[in-house]
């Protein structure tokens, strides 16, 4: 089918436009869709996009740090209010894409991509969705994304860590600085009294989607951040978790260097 | 976390050109009346400096100044036929055409001297700076540009040349092999420094040294980006590459440059070359050829150095952190092999 | 099928064009505009030899949907030289042999000169990272780090690593 | 850091010229810099229509049936091209040096052998419209049970790859389905050795990745010809290629190429030259057709896998005595350069070392996977790293320095390389000599001082008495893989019935000028004739039809 493009001033027609047509997708920074419709990708003809200047904003509400969905990874880069994503947008692609990728478009790319909504998730972001709910859990988000009719995501609200420290991200490439992952971790670990409180754990390139390491959380609720404190928590590195097999790495390997790379990122010793 | 170091060495010879011959290349050279000269071939370059090597080449053999040559590739039309450029054979096979084709201009230049000098072509030698002058007395001289405008405007001779360089096809023997497979072998010797991860089996490079003879260095920047690009490709193809990452099962294969892995600009090894030059009697100026084989010892020097470092010897490349650390389990954890 | 028209600034000179709905920067430059600067080498956005400047920030041209240029200023390989005079990362990369096949050139010295319009004295760190979305196959990426840092006037003289005739140790 | 080390064989050259060795800038780096180097797909061209292939799904799988009518009526299509509109839709690319059998199709409209075969050509105004009329083919496919390992497809009852080669090995002289290389009894060598040192080592297959992908526009040009701008390696392999499978007087097709973003071995293969010209011819129009970076990663020939075992007699003193190897090139459905990487790996065996009994069988096996070709060090680099490996190895059972061990096996000037010719020209011992000095890695003064010019003493030079069987023979209506391995002397080279060279007695390694093993210098038989008559004038000559026919018994039809 010959290609089509609609562009809408407001994210509710696009919304409206994307929902009510199977075969369209929408646009944001490029870099997942373009490629596709240059591979002559057959499953859509449309591609929509909107203009609406809301997407590309960033506020602040309360605890909350709220980012358009158009905002783009070079953006989050330069945003002061987004110092504690910076670890995660950096590490998106090169320079080039970095100033095409978006944060919006990140919740749809598909292992072994996908680095930045792996920190969303640890943060336990929430997405707005047009024309739908305003506060979806981005673990739920993940598991319809590609469901029909398809979701038009205006923002994500994470909420900020109140230290700045207790956000950790690592993304092990076997290129770098810029490489495909082979396992992306991102931990939120607020400490009470010394010891972890809701601490927080995801992967990326662990599964299909970005994943949530419950076993490991439960395993370092209560513990200190030293060796001593993390050992059961890398006991149960890939608990619940069947890692992918790609082209970068097996499930096997994976599963044997999980507990490594978690190591470093728990005390700080990675990359 | 442990780092282990460990040290590999390899050593190589590289069979230059096609090795059974029946490949042969051409070339056409000729001058404009102000004695600028045009070296035709239908050869390619791919990026290994084709253009600029038989350039070389022509203005050495004509004796002027490389300035004075440019070299016209790859028009069926104009080009004279080529094998192609593959199996490190351009420097050695084109270029020892473009030498007899510069060789036969050559002789009509100095001819058309000679006539104007009234001397015998065979008392005059070219300066290399564009001159043409009676061996020991330079005062008696001419230019090339006056010397090919004469010949042209005045003697009526064509500036030109024609080459061809062929090594006829050699037979195989069936039951023994016998066979005069090349013409002539270039040669590496190389060491490589790395690290291994024992938690993650994952290597960093951090040297290499090397020595690599080459015949004659044609070009010594050009040999250079050969071996130092090359190497890199060595490097590459050692730890990284392939298109079937669990063949023989063709699943997973990578579809691009994401899951296609090659080492980028932060993965730089230094690398400290030493280039040796025994020229070969059947070479262009005894050039061989460096492309193809700058690669080759990297692979076995980078297995040996993993060997050396954590005592698991990987026979199947490319040398992936899963397989290392498959080795370092079965193992039963690493075992350095001590300073070699 | 539907063509829509854009208008942008290419090179500093202005551009009209009509343009395919779906259709991506780099075919409109190449087919349409002709600017040739911009090279395929995957339409994946993985290999930066499209890599192009949109009002000064560099993308890559395959990725980028042709209509949203509109208005934009583009920069390429082809603004590079003012007429017969070459950019500073011009002259570095022919004095450092920094090209061997020349294909993924323009990309990398559209990338380079992104990076020196932000920051004239980079690091090497600062290079490598702003030329890590280019591949190139043939250098090894040695040369083209060393020739975007002469031309940052670092130091770094990359026709100095060439120590010339004779042995040295 | 270069360095030069002009001290080193200084004496066979002359420095003193004006052009040669001078750092002169590439002719091409205007160019370069500017981005105005010509690459085929810099020359734009009116009404360029795109080309794309339907391929294959399957690994193998017969065509029952394909109905293009859909796609015949979707906008923009031009022309849908099947098999039956190539003139000659078999080819192999050495046919041009007459080496080997047409066994490749341009479009395998009957059977496909691998996955990304193509079938068929659409040619169309974008290639979106090419891309949107492939997806409305059908075809009907029968699968076929495939193979993937190469020691697999050699079984008797594996499934056949390619029908142009039965038993899925390319058959050498008609004769065997693999290339042999005999030198000396490996067999007596083992039996003698102090250790025997064994290995298997996998090379996966590669892409070349350049950046520039492969491809070609074909255009009309005056006069009833075809202009065709390439990324080709090989200007005239590819328009040989286009002119034979087209059917078409060389004259009437104008390559123009010259300037390719890389190649790497890559871009030998002329896939795209004969149906972008077809294309043109049948649609009058200029037609591009080009690989993009899926293709080129899964579809386009990659450097093939190759699996080589390797059995070394080892003496305590680490010298080797014998070499045998057993190689499988895995070069996919079909044969393209890969038969020719073969006969250069066998010229190739032992590696850089001079070892008195040298064996080799390689075989060039077809599997149901992408086509295998060339890449920088075709036939070489997979051996290389077995070779080199297999020396560490080596090194290590014996605790030895593992350059030490190199240079007491190193081949030197006037040795007897295993395909029969005397050694030239060589530098291995100073490459080594200078990598230990540059890396610090100690060598004992013995070996220092050792030197390239001194090869060639005594049995070094000889040929030994050699061993020869018919293992692997073919023909006869006998499938090659079942036929009995069988072990025979050829008489032409035991003139005495001397035992033969096997394994020297133990001695010093032999650092500096290696000691004749006195025993077997009158051991050695007499070396055949080393000039222009390489097959020993006992072995029963075949008749020739050209002097090609030797190498693949096959003349081009």
């Amino acid at each position: 089918m010959p290609m089509h493009s609609q562009v809408f001033s407001q994210i509710g027609e696009a919304a409206h436009a994307l929902s009510s047509n199977r075969s369209s997708r929408y646009f944001g920074g490029g870099t997942l869709v373009m490629r596709q419709v240059n591979a002559g990708n057959q499953s859509f003809d449309t591609i929509i996009r909107s203009t609406d200047p809301s997407l590309k904003q960033v506020q602040i509400s309360g605890d909350q740090v709220i980012i358009g969905a158009s905002v783009t990874m070079s953006q989050v880069i330069a945003s002061r209010d987004l110092d504690f994503l910076k670890s995660a947008a950096s590490v998106i692609g090169g320079p080039a894409i970095r100033n095409m990728a978006t944060v919006g478009g990140n919740l749809f790319a598909r292992s072994p991509y996908g680095d930045f909504t792996t920190a969303l998730l640890a943060l336990e972001a929430t997405v707005a969705l047009s024309g739908g709910r305003s506060d979806v859990p981005i673990a739920d988000f993940l598991t319809q994304r590609f469901r029909e009719p398809k979701p038009l995501v205006i923002s994500v609200s994470v909420p900020r860590p109140r230290d700045g420290n207790a956000f950790r991200f690592l993304k092990i490439m076997r290129v770098k600085p810029m490489g495909v992952s082979l396992m992306t971790i991102a931990a939120h670990l607020p400490q009470s009294g010394g010891r972890l409180a809701n601490p927080r754990v995801a992967y990326g390139s662990m599964g299909d989607t970005p994943i949530r390491a419950n076993a490991v959380e439960r395993a370092l609720e209560g513990k200190t951040l030293d060796a001593q404190g993390i050992a059961p928590a890398l006991a149960v590195a890939t608990e619940g978790i069947t890692p992918r097999t790609d082209s970068i790495a097996s499930e096997w390997y994976r599963r044997e260097v999980a507990p490594a790379h978690l190591e470093r990122l728990l005390l700080g010793t990675g990359g | 976390m442990t780092m282990h170091s460990g040290r590999g060495f390899a050593a190589i010879n590289y069979p230059i050109g096609m090795n059974l011959g029946g490949d042969p290349s051409q070339a056409l050279v000729h001058s404009n009346p102000d004695g600028k000269f045009t070296v035709a071939l239908s050869s390619i370059d791919l990026g290994q400096g084709m253009k600029s090597v038989t350039r070389q080449i022509a203005a050495e053999t004509l004796g002027i100044p490389v300035a004075d040559v440019y070299v016209d590739t790859a028009d069926s039309d104009t080009g004279p036929h080529c094998m192609g450029s593959f199996a490190s054979r351009g420097t050695h096979r084109v270029g020892n055409a473009v030498i007899e084709a510069a060789t036969e201009a050559r002789g009509v230049m100095l001819e058309a001297a000679a006539e104007e000098l009234e001397v015998n072509p065979e008392d005059l030698v070219t300066d290399g700076k564009g001159n043409i002058h009676v061996r020991g007395a330079p005062s008696r001289s001419i230019t090339t540009a006056e010397a090919c405008g004469v010949a042209q405007f005045q003697q009526g001779k064509t500036v030109s040349g024609r080459g061809i360089f062929l090594i006829p096809l050699s037979d195989v023997d069936p039951d023994t092999g016998e066979m005069t497979p090349v013409s002539c072998f270039a040669h590496a010797a190389l060491v490589v420094d790395l690290e291994v991860d024992d938690m993650t089996g994952e290597v960093t490079v951090l040297k290499m040294n090397s020595a690599y003879e080459v015949g004659r260095a044609l070009n010594p920047r050009l040999v250079e980006q050969q071996l130092i690009g090359g190497a890199w490709m060595g490097v590459s193809h050692a730890l990284y590459e392939t298109t079937e990452p669990y063949y023989p099962d063709r699943s997973h294969g990578p579809q691009d440059f994401g899951s296609y892995i090659m080492p980028g600009p932060g993965e730089v090894v230094p690398h400290d070359i030493a280039i040796l030059e025994r020229p070969a009697p059947d070479g262009p100026f005894g050039g061989k050829g460096p492309g193809e084989m700058c690669a080759n010892p990297v692979l076995p020097a980078v297995a040996n150095a993993v060997f050396n470092a954590v005592g698991v010897r990987i026979t199947d490349l490319p040398i992936t952190p899963e397989k290392i650390l498959r080795g370092i389990k079965a193992n039963g954890g690493a075992q350095p092999q001590g300073i070699v | 099928m539907a063509k829509k028209p854009i208008q942008f600034q290419l090179n500093g000179s202005s551009k009209s064009v009509f343009v395919e709905e779906g259709q991506n920067l780099l075919e409109v430059l190449r087919r349409e505009v002709g600017d040739l600067t911009p090279k395929l080498g995957c339409a994946q956005g993985a290999c930066g030899s499209c890599t192009v400047l949109i009002d000064g920030e560099q993308i890559v041209s395959c990725l980028t949907l042709a209509e949203t240029v509109e208005g934009a200023s583009v920069e390429t390989a082809a603004g590079l030289a003012n007429g017969p005079t070459l950019h500073a990362l011009q002259e570095a990369f022919m004095d450092g042999f920094a090209a061997q096949c020349g294909f993924c050139t323009p990309g990398m010295l559209v990338s380079a000169k992104a990076l020196l319009d932000k920051n004239p004295s980079p690091s090497r760190g600062d290079v490598i990272e702003a030329i890590s979305g280019n591949l190139c196959r043939c250098t090894g990426y040695e040369p083209i780090i060393d020739a975007i840092l002469a031309a940052a006037g670092n130091g770094h003289n990359s026709a100095g690593r060439y120590s010339g005739s004779g042995r040295q140790s | 850091m270069i360095e030069f080390r002009k001290d080193i064989f200084a004496d066979e050259r002359d420095d003193n010229l004006n052009e040669i060795g001078k750092p002169t800038r590439r002719q091409d780096i205007l160019g370069h810099v500017t981005g105005r180097s010509p690459f085929y797909d810099d020359h734009q061209f009116e009404g360029l229509l795109h080309l794309k292939c339907l391929r294959s799904p399957h690994h193998h799988a017969r065509i029952r049936s394909i109905d293009t009518k859909p796609a015949e009526q979707m906008p923009g299509v031009h022309r849908i091209i099947q098999g039956s509109d190539v003139k000659v839709n078999l080819n192999t690319l050495l046919s041009l040096m007459n080496f080997g059998e047409d066994d490749e199709p341009v479009l395998s409209d009957k059977k496909v052998s691998y996955v990304g075969e193509p079938i068929l050509a659409v040619v169309a105004e974008t290639e979106r419209q090419a891309f949107d009329a492939i997806a409305k083919i059908r075809v009907d496919y029968e699968v076929l049970p495939h193979v993937l390992d190469p020691e697999e497809a050699l079984q008797p009852n594996a499934p056949l790859v390619n029908e142009t080669m039965p038993g899925n090995a390319f058959p050498y002289h008609e004769k065997y389905n693999h290339q042999k290389l005999r030198f000396g009894d490996v067999e007596a060598a083992f039996a003698q050795a102090d250790h025997i040192v064994e290995d298997r080592y996998q090379m996966s297959p590669i892409e070349q990745a350049p950046i520039e992908m492969c491809g070609a526009i074909a255009a009309p040009e005056t006069n009833d010809r075809f202009v065709c701008y390439t990324s080709t390696q090989a200007l005239f392999f590819s328009l040989g290629t286009a002119a034979k499978v087209l059917d078409v007087p060389s004259n009437r097709l104008h390559f123009i190429g010259g300037t390719v973003g890389g190649g790497f071995g890559g871009k030998v293969d002329s896939l795209h030259e004969p149906l972008a010209i077809l294309g043109c011819m049948l649609t009058g129009r200029a037609v591009r057709y080009a690989f993009d970076r899926q293709e080129e990663m899964q579809v386009g020939a990659p450097r093939g896998a190759e699996r080589w075992y390797i059995k070394d007699a080892v003496m305590n003193d680490g010298r080797i005595t014998a070499r045998k190897f057993t190689g499988y090139f895995d070069v996919g459905a079909y044969t393209r350069l890969s038969s020719y990487a073969i006969i250069k790996a066998a010229g190739h065996l032992p590696g850089p070392y001079t070892i008195p009994n040298v064996y080799a069988d390689i075989y060039c096996v077809y599997t149901n996977r992408t086509p295998a070709t060339a890449m920088r060090g075709f036939g070489i680099t997979g051996v290389d790293f077995a070779i080199e490996s297999h020396m560490d190895q080596i090194a290590h059972k014996l605790g030895m320095n593992p350059i030490e061990l190199r240079l007491i096996n190193s081949y030197m000037d006037g040795d007897m390389k295993a395909h029969r010719r005397e050694a030239k020209n060589t530098a291995l011992v100073e490459c080594m000599q200078v990598a230990a000095e540059k890396s610090g890695w100690n060598i004992a003064p013995d070996f220092k001082a050792m030197s390239s010019h001194n090869g060639g003493e005594g049995w070094r030079s000889e040929i030994p008495h050699t061993v020869t069987d018919t293992n692997g023979q073919i023909g006869n209506g006998v499938p090659a893989s079942t036929v009995r391995p069988a072990t025979t002397s050829i008489p032409a080279y035991v003139p005495s019935q001397n035992p033969s060279y096997a394994a020297p007695p133990a001695q010093p390694a032999r650092p500096v000028s290696p000691p004749t093993p006195q025993s077997n210098v009158q051991a050695t038989p007499t070396a055949p004739p080393q000039a222009s008559a390489p097959a020993s004038s006992s072995t029963p000559k075949r008749p020739r039809v050209s002097r090609f026919s030797s190498i693949s018994g096959t003349r081009r039809r």
